[in-house]
C-alpha cells in the first residue's frame, strides 16, 4: 500500500513564493500606520502563512484522523485559552 | 515459554527493560512508595490538626507538610499510578499487541519520572516548599523556602507524563491487533486513551507556568508582579488550565477500572458501550474548558464566571452518564461480591457524593462561601481518595493475580475494604461540615469552635491509615505465599485474561482469538440474546 | 430553616445574602445526598436481586434503549443548568455593589487586616459597620494575595496586590462575626483573623464619635485576635487627601476648580462619565480613580497625553483612599459630609446590642 | 461477527512504523504548541491591559532584524521540505545539500537573534524591568512585562531552533554518509515537521513583537 503524494516539488515552490509574498506584504503594511487594523491584519496574515506551511510543507492533507486531530485540537485549545483569559482581562 | 517475571534476571534486566509489563510494575512500585510517603505527610498533618493550637508541629512545618502532601499525592502518586502503572501493563495486552509503539520511549518515561522524583525529594530534604501544590504567585515567587527544586522536579515529572501519554495515543492508533476496531477494545483502553490526550495537551501548559514561577522566584523577572505590569490572576488561569484537566487525568483511568471490574463481577456487558466511550472523550475535551471554576472569588470577570460555571455543569453530565451506565450494568447480571467489587461499590457512593459536591462548588454563588474552605478539601478527597484511590485499590486486587500470578486471601481483602471505607468516611465527612462552618484550608491553627470535628477527622485518618497498612500486609503475604492463580480466576471475558498469569514475555503464547471482551452470553458463537433493560 | 442550618453546621446567617444562598445550598446538598444514596441503594439491591447463583452462570446481553439514555442526560442537564441559573444570578448580586453604600477601605498585609472607614477612622483587626446599611469594601493588598472571608455573611473576596477588588454586604443583625484570611499567604496565614462588628445605629454613632469599639462591642477580652484601634482616628480624610495631593505634586497637573490643565480637573469628576482615548467610556467610580492613579496609561482620558506617572508603590492604600475621598468631595453636589450617618431607625431594642453572642463568634 | 483477530507480527512492518512515527511526531508538536500557549496568552492579556506599553515596545523593536529572520526561517522551512522530497526520490546529494542549507540558515537566525539580544541589553531593555531604561519610561507601567515576555518567548523559541538544528545536523550527516536513504526518508520527515513547527511559531512571534504597533 503506497501512499500517493499529491505534493510535488512544484507545489513546494509555489507555496514558498506565496509565503514570501505574504511576508513582504506584512512587512510593507507595517510601514503605514494601521491603527486598530494592525492586530487583525498581522495575526490574519500569520494564520494564512501557517496554514500554507501546514498544508504544503507539512503535508497535512495527506494524513489520517489522528494526525488531523492533533493538528486541529492543539490550536483550538490555544485559541480558547486566549479567549477566556481575554474574557477575564477585558470584562473584569 | 517463561513468564515476563522470570524471563530475565538481575536488577539491570528490570531497570533497563523495554517490556511494557515490567515498566508497568516499576511504576506501580514507585507510585506505591509515593502513596506511602504522601500518606505519612497526611497523617502528620492530621496529628497537628487534632488540637486547635500548634502543638507538635509549628506553623512553618505544617505549611510545608500540606504542600509536600499535595505535590507527592498528585504528581508522584495519582497521575502516574493508574495510567503509567496499570495502563502500561494492560493496554498492549488489551489490544492484542506485543508492546507499546515506542518501547524505548516508554522506558525513558520511567527514567524521567525517577529523575523528577529525585529532584523533588531533594527539594523536600533541603527544607521543602510552603506554597501549597498550586504555587500561587506572588507568594511562591518570594517564599523563603526551597520552592525552586520542587518546581523543577514537578516540571520534569510533567515530561514523563507527556511521554507516557504520547506513547499510549500512538499505540492505540497503530498497534491494535487485526479485528480489534475502536469499539471492540475493552473500555479501560478508552479511559487510558482519553487520559493520554489530556496529558499531552495540558501538561506542557503546567510546565511553562511553573517555569515562569521559577524565573520569578529565582531571577526576579516579575512576570506576574503587578508593579511591573504583570498580573497574578493570569498565573491562576495558566495553572488551572492544566490542573482542572489534570483532575480528569486522575479520575478517568479510575473510571476505566470501575467499568472493567463491574463487567467482570456482574458477568455482564456494559449497559451501553458507546455511552461510556463517548462520555470518556467528552470529559477529556470539555474538561479543558472548566478551569475558571477555581477562580470565582479571585476577582475574575463575571462573564468568565458565567461561562466556566455552565461549562462545569456540562462536563459533569458525562460523569453522571457513566454512573448510570454502571448501575444499569448490574441489572440482570450474575453478581459475585469480591474485594475489587466491594471497592467499586465504595467508589460509586463516594464518587457520586464527591462529584455532586463538585457540582455544588461549581454553582457560582455557593462557591463564594465554600472556596478555600474544608468543604473543598472534602470535595476533592471524596473524589481522589474515595474515588480514585478506592478504584486504584480495586485495580490492585483485581489484576493482582494477572500481574503476580498469585491469589490474595479474599476474606482478608474484604476486611481491608471495610476498614478503608469506615476510615475514609470518618476522616472526610466532618470536613464537609467544617467547610460549612467556615474553616479555611491550609490552616495550621484554628479557633476553638472547629475543634470537635477536627478531632474526629484525625481519628478517622488513623483508621484509614490502618486500613491501608492492612491492605499492604494482605497483598505482601499473597505475593510470597498466595495460591497460584490460573489464567482467568474471575471468569472474565476481557482480553487480558486470555493469556497466562503472569503473562509470557511477548504477552500471548499462541496467537489468541480476541473478540467479545464483554460477551457473557452462553456459547461464544451462538446467536447472542439481545434484550432491553 | 434554622434547624436545617444546624444540621449542616452552617453558622447563623447575618448578612443580606445569607438566606438566599443557604436556600440554594440546601437544595443542592439535598439533591447530592438523595442522589448518592439512591445510586448506592440501587447498586446494593442489585447485588441481592442479581446475585450469582451458579459459578458458571452466564447472562443475557442487555443494552439500554437510546431514549432512556437521552432522557437521563437531558433531565440532568435541566437540573444542573437550573443550579447554574439560580446560582449565577445570586453571584451577580454578590459582585455588583449597590450605589450609595458606605465605603470602607481594606488593606491586607502579612498577616493583618487594616480598615479605613468613613471619616478616616482607622482600625486594625476589627471592621466596625452599622447594622442594616449597605457597606462596600475596597480591598487591596500590600504583598501577596489574601482573601477576606466572613462565614456569617457567606461571602469572600480575594485581595490582590496592585489591584482593588470590591465586595459588599449588609449586616442584618448586630453581632460580632469572625473574619478569616482564606487565601494561603505564608507563615501565619492561619492567624490572619479579624472581626466584623455590626453595631446598632446608636452604638455605631457612639463609635464614630470616638468611643472605643472594645467598649462598644465588649471585645476587650478576646485574646485570639489582635484588635487595635487607631486612637488618633477621626482625622478628616479630605484634609489629609488635600495635603497628600500637594505633597505628591498632583496639583502640578490637576486643578480643583474646574479648569483643565495638563490633566483633567478633579472638580465634578467623581461619578461623571469619562470619555477615554480608546473610545470607551467609564464612570469615575472609586475603582476608576484608583486605577487612574496606579495605571494611568490603562485608561487614558481622551484629549490628554500619557504624561502622568504611575503612583503604584508610591501611594499606599490609605493615602489612595484619602485622595479618592478628596476627589469625591469635589463632586457636583458639593462637598459630601465627612461622615455619613446610618439611618437611625430604632429596631426592636435588640437585647444583644453591643455584645452579641453567636455560635461561632460570640464573646467568650 | 467480526473476524477473529490473530496475533501476528504485522506491526513490525515498516509502513506501520512510519505511521506510528508520524502520528507520534504530530502529537508531540501539539504538545509543543501548548508549551508556548501560556506565553502567547500572557501576551494577549498583557496587551489587553497595557495597550500603550505593548505598542510602544513593538514600535521600538528592531524591525529589520525580525524581518530578515522571518525570511530566513521561511526559506529554511522550504529547504527542508524540499529535502524530504528529494530524499524520498533517493536524490541524496540534493537532500544533503538542502539539509545543510537549512542548517546554515538556522545558524544565521540564531546569530542575528543574538545580535538583537545584545542590542537590547546595551539599551537596558532587559527582562525583569530593572534598569534605567524602565525608570525613564516609568509612565508605561506595562513595559517591563512586555520586555520580560519578549525575552522569555523568543528565548524559548531560540532553544527550539537550537534543538531542531541539532536534530537536523544529525540527519544531515547520516544522509551525507549514506546511512539514511529513501526507505527511511520518514526519519528526516519527522525532523522536518519539528522544524516547520519552529517556523510556524516564529510566523506568529514576528507580528506580535515587531509589526503590530
Ligand atoms: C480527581 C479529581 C477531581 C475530579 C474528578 C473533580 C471533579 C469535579 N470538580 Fe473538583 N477539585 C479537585 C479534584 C477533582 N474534582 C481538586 C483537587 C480541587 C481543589 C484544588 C485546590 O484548590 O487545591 C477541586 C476543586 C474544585 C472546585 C473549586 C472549588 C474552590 O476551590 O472553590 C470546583 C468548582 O467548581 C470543582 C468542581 C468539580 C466538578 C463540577 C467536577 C465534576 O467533574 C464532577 C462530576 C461528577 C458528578 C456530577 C457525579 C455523578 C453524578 C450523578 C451520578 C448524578 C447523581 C444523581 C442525581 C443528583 C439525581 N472542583
Ligand atoms: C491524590 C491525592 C490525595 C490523596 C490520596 C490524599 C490523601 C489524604 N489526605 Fe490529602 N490533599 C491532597 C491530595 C490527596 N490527599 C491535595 C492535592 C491537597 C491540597 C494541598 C494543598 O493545600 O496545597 C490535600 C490536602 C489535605 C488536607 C488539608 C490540609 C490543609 O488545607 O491544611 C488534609 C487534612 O486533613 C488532607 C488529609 C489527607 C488524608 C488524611 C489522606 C489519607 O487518605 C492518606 C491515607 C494514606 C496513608 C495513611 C498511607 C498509608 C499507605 C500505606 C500503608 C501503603 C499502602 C500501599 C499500597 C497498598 C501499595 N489532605
Ligand atoms: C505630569 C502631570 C500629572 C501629574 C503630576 C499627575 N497627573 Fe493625574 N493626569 C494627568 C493627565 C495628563 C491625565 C489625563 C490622561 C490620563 O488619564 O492618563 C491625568 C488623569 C488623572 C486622573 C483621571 C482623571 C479623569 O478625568 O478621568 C486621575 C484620578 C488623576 N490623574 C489623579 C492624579 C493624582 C492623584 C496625582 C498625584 C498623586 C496625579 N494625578 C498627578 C497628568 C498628571
Ligand atoms: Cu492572608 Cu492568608
Ligand atoms: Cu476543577
Amino acid at each position: 500500500m503506497k501512499r500517493r503524494l499529491h505534493i510535488t516539488p512544484r507545489t513546494l515552490w509555489i507555496a514558498f513564493a506565496a509565503l514570501l509574498v505574504l511576508a513582504a506584504g506584512s512587512w510593507a503594511s507595517s510601514l503605514v500606520p494601521l491603527g486598530a487594523l494592525a492586530v487583525p491584519l498581522g495575526l490574519g496574515v500569520a494564520a494564512l502563512k501557517v496554514a500554507i506551511v501546514g498544508l504544503v510543507f507539512m503535508d497535512l492533507g495527506e494524513h489520517g484522523g489522528g494526525v488531523r486531530l492533533a493538528a486541529v485540537v492543539a490550536p483550538a485549545f490555544l485559541a480558547l485559552m486566549i479567549a477566556f483569559m481575554l474574557g477575564d482581562v477585558w470584562l473584569r | 515459554m517463561t513468564d515476563y517475571l522470570r524471563a530475565d534476571r538481575g536488577i539491570a534486566s528490570w531497570l533497563l527493560t523495554r517490556d511494557h509489563k515490567r515498566i508497568g510494575v516499576l511504576f506501580l512500585v514507585a507510585t506505591g512508595v509515593a502513596l506511602l510517603v504522601g500518606g505519612l505527610f497526611a497523617l502528620f498533618m492530621r496529628l497537628e490538626l487534632a488540637t486547635p493550637e500548634a502543638t507538635m508541629i509549628d506553623e512553618g512545618s505544617y505549611n510545608r507538610l500540606f504542600t509536600l502532601h499535595g505535590v507527592t499525592m498528585v504528581w508522584l502518586f495519582m497521575i502516574p499510578a493508574i495510567p503509567a502503572g496499570f495502563g502500561n501493563f494492560l493496554l498492549p495486552i488489551m489490544i492484542g499487541a506485543e508492546d507499546v509503539a515506542f518501547p524505548k520511549l516508554n522506558l525513558a518515561s520511567f527514567h524521567v519520572y525517577v529523575v523528577g522524583a529525585l529532584v523533588t525529594l531533594f527539594g523536600m530534604l533541603i527544607g521543602g516548599a510552603d506554597t501549597g501544590w498550586t504555587f500561587y504567585v506572588p507568594y511562591a515567587a518570594g517564599t523563603p523556602t526551597a520552592v525552586i527544586p520542587i518546581l523543577v522536579g514537578v516540571f520534569v515529572l510533567g515530561w514523563s507524563s507527556v511521554i507516557t501519554g504520547l506513547n499510549f495515543i500512538v499505540t492505540v492508533h497503530t498497534m491494535r491487533a487485526e479485528g480489534i476496531g475502536w469499539f471492540d477494545m475493552p473500555l479501560f483502553v478508552w479511559a487510558i486513551y482519553a487520559t493520554s490526550i489530556i496529558q499531552v495537551l495540558a501538561t506542557p501548559v503546567l510546565g511553562m507556568s511553573l517555569a515562569l514561577v521559577g524565573l520569578d522566584a529565582g531571577f526576579d523577572l516579575g512576570v506576574f508582579d503587578p508593579e511591573r505590569g504583570g498580573d497574578p490572576v493570569l498565573y491562576q488561569h495558566l495553572f488551572w488550565f492544566y490542573s482542572h484537566p489534570a483532575v480528569y487525568i486522575m479520575v478517568l483511568p479510575a473510571m476505566g477500572v470501575v467499568t472493567e471490574t463491574i463487567c467482570t463481577f456482574a458477568r455482564k456487558n456494559p449497559l451501553s458501550y458507546r455511552a461510556i466511550a463517548y462520555s470518556t472523550l467528552g470529559i477529556a475535551f470539555v474538561g479543558f474548558l472548566a478551569w475558571g471554576h477555581h477562580m470565582f472569588t479571585a476577582g475574575m470577570s463575571t462573564f468568565d464566571a458565567a461561562a466556566f460555571g455552565i461549562l462545569s455543569m456540562l462536563v459533569s453530565i458525562f460523569s453522571a452518564i457513566k454512573v448510570f451506565t454502571w448501575v444499569g450494568t448490574l441489572h440482570r447480571g450474575a453478581i459475585h461480591v469480591s474485594t475489587p467489587l466491594a471497592y467499586v461499590f465504595a467508589f460509586l457512593f463516594l464518587f457520586v457524593f464527591g462529584g455532586m459536591t463538585g457540582v455544588a462548588v461549581a454553582t457560582t454563588s455557593l462557591d463564594v462561601h465554600w472556596h478555600d474552605t474544608y468543604f473543598v478539601v472534602a470535595h476533592f478527597h471524596f473524589i481522589m481518595v474515595g474515588g480514585t484511590l478506592t478504584a486504584y485499590l480495586a485495580a490492585l486486587h483485581y489484576w493482582f493475580p494477572k500481574i503476580t500470578g498469585r491469589r490474595y486471601s479474599e476474606r482478608a481483602g474484604l476486611v481491608g475494604a471495610v476498614l478503608v471505607f469506615v476510615g475514609f468516611t470518618t476522616t472526610f465527612v466532618p470536613q464537609f461540615l467544617l467547610g460549612n462552618m467556615g474553616m479555611p484550608r491550609r490552616y495550621a491553627t484554628y479557633p476553638e469552635q472547629f475543634a470537635a470535628l477536627n478531632a474526629m477527622s484525625t481519628v478517622g485518618s488513623w483508621v484509614l491509615g490502618l486500613g491501608l497498612a492492612w491492605v499492604l500486609g494482605v497483598l505482601a503475604k499473597a505475593l510470597v505465599a498466595g495460591a497460584r492463580a490460573g489464567e482467568d480466576p474471575w471468569g472474565s471475558a476481557s482480553f487480558e485474561w486470555r493469556t497466562a498469569s503472569p503473562p509470557p514475555k511477548h504477552n500471548f503464547e499462541a496467537p489468541p482469538v480476541l473478540v467479545g471482551c464483554y460477551d457473557y452470553t452462553g456459547e461464544a458463537d451462538g446467536e447472542p440474546e439481545v434484550r432491553h433493560a | 430553616m434554622e434547624w436545617l442550618r444546624e444540621l449542616l453546621f452552617l453558622p447563623p446567617g447575618a448578612g443580606s445574602m445569607a438566606d438566599d444562598l443557604d436556600a440554594l445550598h440546601l437544595v443542592v446538598i439535598g439533591t447530592t445526598m438523595v442522589g448518592a444514596a439512591a445510586v448506592f441503594a440501587v447498586a446494593l439491591t442489585s447485588v441481592v436481586r442479581w446475585r450469582r447463583r451458579r459459578p458458571g452462570q452466564r447472562t443475557a446481553r442487555v443494552t439500554s434503549p437510546k431514549a432512556f439514555e437521552v432522557g437521563v442526560a437531558l433531565s440532568l442537564i435541566v437540573l444542573f443548568v437550573g443550579f447554574w441559573v439560580v446560582g449565577y444570578r445570586q453571584y451577580v448580586d454578590i459582585r455588583r455593589p449597590p450605589d450609595d453604600a458606605l465605603t470602607v477601605h481594606v488593606v491586607a498585609k502579612q498577616w493583618m487586616w487594616k480598615f479605613v472607614g468613613p471619616g478616616g477612622r482607622r482600625a486594625q483587626g476589627v471592621l466596625v459597620v452599622p447594622r442594616g446599611r449597605d457597606v462596600v469594601l475596597r480591598l487591596t493588598s500590600r504583598d501577596v494575595i489574601h482573601s477576606f472571608f466572613v462565614p456569617a455573611f457567606r461571602l469572600k473576596q480575594d485581595v490582590l496586590p496592585g489591584r482593588t477588588t470590591t465586595m459588599w454586604f449588609r449586616a442584618e443583625r448586630a453581632g460580632t462575626y469572625p473574619v478569616f484570611c482564606a487565601e494561603y499567604c505564608g507563615l501565619d496565614h492561619s492567624r490572619m483573623r479579624a472581626f466584623v462588628v455590626a453595631l446598632d445605629p446608636p452604638a455605631y454613632a457612639r463609635w464614630l464619635e470616638g468611643e472605643r469599639v472594645t467598649q462598644v462591642a465588649g471585645l476587650g477580652a478576646r485574646a485570639d485576635v489582635d484588635v487595635e484601634v487607631d486612637s488618633e482616628g477621626g482625622e478628616d480624610m479630605i484634609t489629609r487627601g488635600r495635603a497628600l495631593a500637594s505633597r505628591y505634586g498632583c496639583f502640578a497637573c490637576h486643578t480643583m476648580d474646574g479648569q483643565a490643565h495638563v490633566g483633567p480637573t478633579w472638580r465634578g469628576l467623581y461619578g461623571s462619565t469619562v470619555q477615554l482615548a480608546s473610545g470607551e467610556t467609564r464612570v469615575a467610580s472609586d475603582d476608576y480613580l484608583t486605577e487612574s492613579m496606579m495605571e494611568p496609561e490603562a485608561q487614558r482620558v481622551a484629549g490628554y497625553d500619557t504624561v502622568m506617572p504611575s503612583y503604584r508603590g508610591v501611594l499606599d492604600a490609605t493615602e489612595t483612599a484619602a485622595i479618592v475621598e478628596l476627589i469625591r468631595s469635589l463632586e457636583d453636589r458639593g462637598p459630601a459630609p465627612a461622615v455619613d450617618l446610618p439611618p437611625t431607625e430604632v429596631h426592636e431594642a435588640a437585647p444583644d446590642a453591643g455584645a452579641p453572642a453567636t455560635r461561632d463568634g460570640g464573646t467568650p | 461477527m467480526p473476524e477473529a483477530a490473530t496475533h501476528e507480527a504485522h506491526f513490525e512492518s515498516l509502513e506501520r512504523q512510519k505511521m506510528a512515527a508520524r502520528l507520534g511526531t504530530w502529537v508531540f508538536l501539539a504538545s509543543e504548541l501548548l508549551l508556548f500557549a501560556g506565553l502567547l496568552a500572557l501576551y494577549a492579556s498583557g496587551r489587553a491591559s497595557h495597550p500603550e506599553a505593548f505598542r510602544y515596545g513593538v514600535a521600538h523593536a528592531m524591525v529589520w532584524a525580525g524581518t530578515v529572520n522571518t525570511f530566513v526561517l521561511l526559506t529554511s522551512s522550504f529547504c527542508i521540505a524540499r529535502a524530504v522530497h528529494a530524499l524520498r526520490a533517493d536524490r541524496r546529494r540534493l537532500a544533503g545539500a538542502l539539509t545543510g542549507l537549512t542548517l546554515v540558515l538556522a545558524v544565521a537566525f540564531l546569530a542575528l537573534k543574538g545580535y538583537e539580544y545584545h542590542h537590547h541589553l546595551a539599551h537596558g531593555q532587559v527582562p525583569g524591568g530593572r534598569s534605567a531604561y524602565f525608570v525613564e519610561h516609568a509612565e508605561l507601567t506595562g513595559l517591563p512585562a512586555f520586555f520580560t515576555l519578549y525575552w522569555i518567548t523568543t528565548g524559548t523559541h531560540a532553544v527550539h531552533v537550537t534543538v531542531g538544528a541539532a536534530v537536523l545536523a544529525f540527519f544531515g550527516l547520516s544522509i551525507v554518509r549514506g546511512r539514511l536513504r529513501a526507505p527511511r526518508a520518514h526519519r528526516l520527515e519527522m525532523a522536518a515537521l519539528y522544524w516547520h513547527l519552529v517556523d510556524a511559531i516564529w510566523i506568529f512571534l514576528w507580528p506580535m513583537y515587531y509589526l503590530m504597533k
